[in-house]
């Protein structure tokens, strides 16, 4: 099969997945062996040829997927307008310290935050799949460990955990005085 | 350092909004500290939790997180839990806990500290209230920047083209096994019914005679005998071709034709046979 | 706006769409009104961008969206392969005589058989491309004679027909099995 048949074929794939892509399901589509370093140049080559286009192919935690690119998001976000989830703080606090810290309990969640964890934000956490019970701690109760899930990393475009913003050095005094 | 700042500023934006819908003057609150109670139930929610609330004080006033003056912080923390349970705010256990906390440390202090393994902050009582401080802080600032990267179906949204199944004609397999258990089932199905005698055939003799069939009506029901025959068949196949057609000719499907001796041969459908040749072309 | 902005912002919404999109869907997008007439322009333009691409764009009854060319189907199948549908027992016994015995009548493969032959069945095997009518014996009625393609050999990997398994082989088979 010519590379370039082979190319459209992986667009294809790629264009109707549900889901990312791992590199071993794109190379079930072919008879032939198709070695990971032709793929990833393929990969590669797509990713070049969409670059002036509107959706973009990027590589995920589970594989690769192609997305609109986020400047697309004014035109589209008026389709569909109560979609996008907006989380409190707390949920937003929680998902953090899951991120930076896992595996985490929820006891180690609420000594950080320095109040309880309300059960609807581990909740919500788990219904968007950005969190899992990974195991449980070896302490009375065997409280059950949290950690983030790949999804997580996909939703925000990442392909691991190494590449969540650095966490921020904290200053000793802020000067928002001056500011104001 | 900017986007910090301006995070950091949440809370107090939220009050200044507070002070307009009040009328109070809410902006300097921290120092003064007189606040209207439906300002108060407002604020409250406004943290996460009383390191929060801390961490705003803290902020607030432009001190040292690592050297926090304990008295005046205390004093501030207490009264807001004072005002907000004079104004019977249902306040999380929660904030009477760290208060609990910041009273300890701040006596703590009071009392002369032994000076034993030299001046290690370890012996500060400040020092856990500081690294929870800071460990929060951090958190809330990475939630924050995780809130501030592009989301899935907030930011963008994932590809996802039709697939219409239906489009794909699956054919079923058929293997040159299962051609032979339906002739097997065949058979046993004769047999059942009457002695039915399936005698040996020779099937390239069959295969040929369609071969030659197929040809003749591609070239129109008549053609000239030796244009029916290819040598690339070789010796045996056309042995086998020639066998054909002498079948076909004694099953009245073709004719052979020669209108006198060493003149050319001609094969055609069997009459009648021509009109319908269009039907499979 | 740019048409040519206006188009990817199109493209972008379409490759996203979960459903298909109606031009007023597609129109509520833009602060500026579009007119059905530059709608329509601009998703024949990215109709004609996309011809060569393995996706398609598709007006269906309830609007536009991007549809996958049939012939990239057989490689997504991979993915997540259905079981082949099987042919009744009617079809692969018509098919066994038609390669068998041809060129056969339709009576022959009643007489064989001792069923009458439902049309289905043959126009099955007309459709697969497996049998053709090869010329009309000179019997009453002039029926059809069917014999095997050149299709059906490529099918089942065969080069002649006198590959199929011997039928006095067969028979063997059979009589031992009749002797137990």
């Amino acid at each position: 099969m010519e590379p370039t048949t082979v190319k459209r074929v992986l667009e294809a794939a790629l264009l109707a997945a549900r889901e990312p892509m791992t590199p071993s399901d794109l190379k079930k589509m072919f008879d032939e062996e198709l070695s990971t370093e032709t793929l990833r140049k393929l990969l590669d080559e797509l990713r070049q040829e969409w670059q002036e286009r509107p959706v973009e192919l990027v590589q995920l935690a589970s594989g690769w997927r192609f997305r609109t690119r986020p400047e697309y998001l004014p035109y589209l976000e008026r389709l569909n307008p109560e979609k996008a989830p907006r989380y409190s703080r707390a949920v937003l606090e929680t998902i953090a310290i899951i991120a930076y810290r896992q595996p985490v309990t929820r006891g180690d969640i609420e000594d950080i935050r320095g109040v309880a964890v309300n059960a609807n934000v581990v909740k919500t956490l788990e219904e968007r799949g950005w969190i899992d019970v990974v195991g449980h701690r070896d302490t009375p109760g065997r409280p059950a460990l949290f950690a983030t899930t790949k999804q997580f990393l996909d939703d925000l475009g990442l392909r691991s955990i190494s590449e969540l913003p650095p966490l921020e050095q904290i200053s000793q005094t802020l000067e928002l005085n001056n500011e104001n | 350092m900017s986007e910090t700042v301006a995070e950091e500023r949440q809370p107090e934006l939220d009050l200044a909004h507070v002070a307009r819908i009040y009328g109070e003057p809410l902006a300097q609150m921290p120092q003064d500290l007189y606040i209207p109670p439906d300002a108060l139930e407002i604020m409250l929610d406004a943290f996460e939790g009383p390191l929060d609330l801390l961490l705003y004080l803290i902020r607030k006033a432009n001190v040292d997180i690592l050297d926090i003056p304990m008295a005046p912080l205390t004093r501030q923390y207490l009264d807001y839990i004072e005002s907000m349970r004079a104004s019977n705010l249902e306040l999380a256990a929660d904030y009477l806990v760290m208060a609990a906390m910041l009273i300890e440390i701040k006596s703590r202090m009071l009392l002369p500290r032994p000076k034993a393994a030299g001046d290690d902050e370890g012996d500060d009582p400040r020092a856990e209230l500081v690294r929870r401080l800071m460990e929060y802080e951090q958190m809330k600032l990475a939630g924050q920047k995780l809130n501030a990267m592009p989301q899935a179906d907030r930011e963008f949204f994932w590809v996802e083209t039709l697939v219409e199944k239906s489009l794909l004609v699956r054919h079923p397999e058929v293997s040159i096994d299962d051609l032979k258990e339906a002739w097997m089932a065949i058979i046993r199905q004769a047999r059942l019914k009457k002695h039915h005698k399936i005698e040996r055939e020779e099937l390239s003799v069959r295969e040929h005679m369609g071969i030659i069939l197929r040809a003749l009506q591609d070239k129109g029901g008549f053609v000239q005998f030796e244009t029916l025959f290819d040598v690339a068949m070789g010796v045996p196949g056309l042995v086998v071709h020639f066998l054909a057609m002498l079948e076909l000719a004694r099953e009245k499907l073709i004719q052979i034709t020669q209108t006198e001796a060493f003149q050319p041969i001609y094969v055609k459908v069997h009459e009648g046979g021509t009109d319908d040749s269009q039907e499979s072309a």
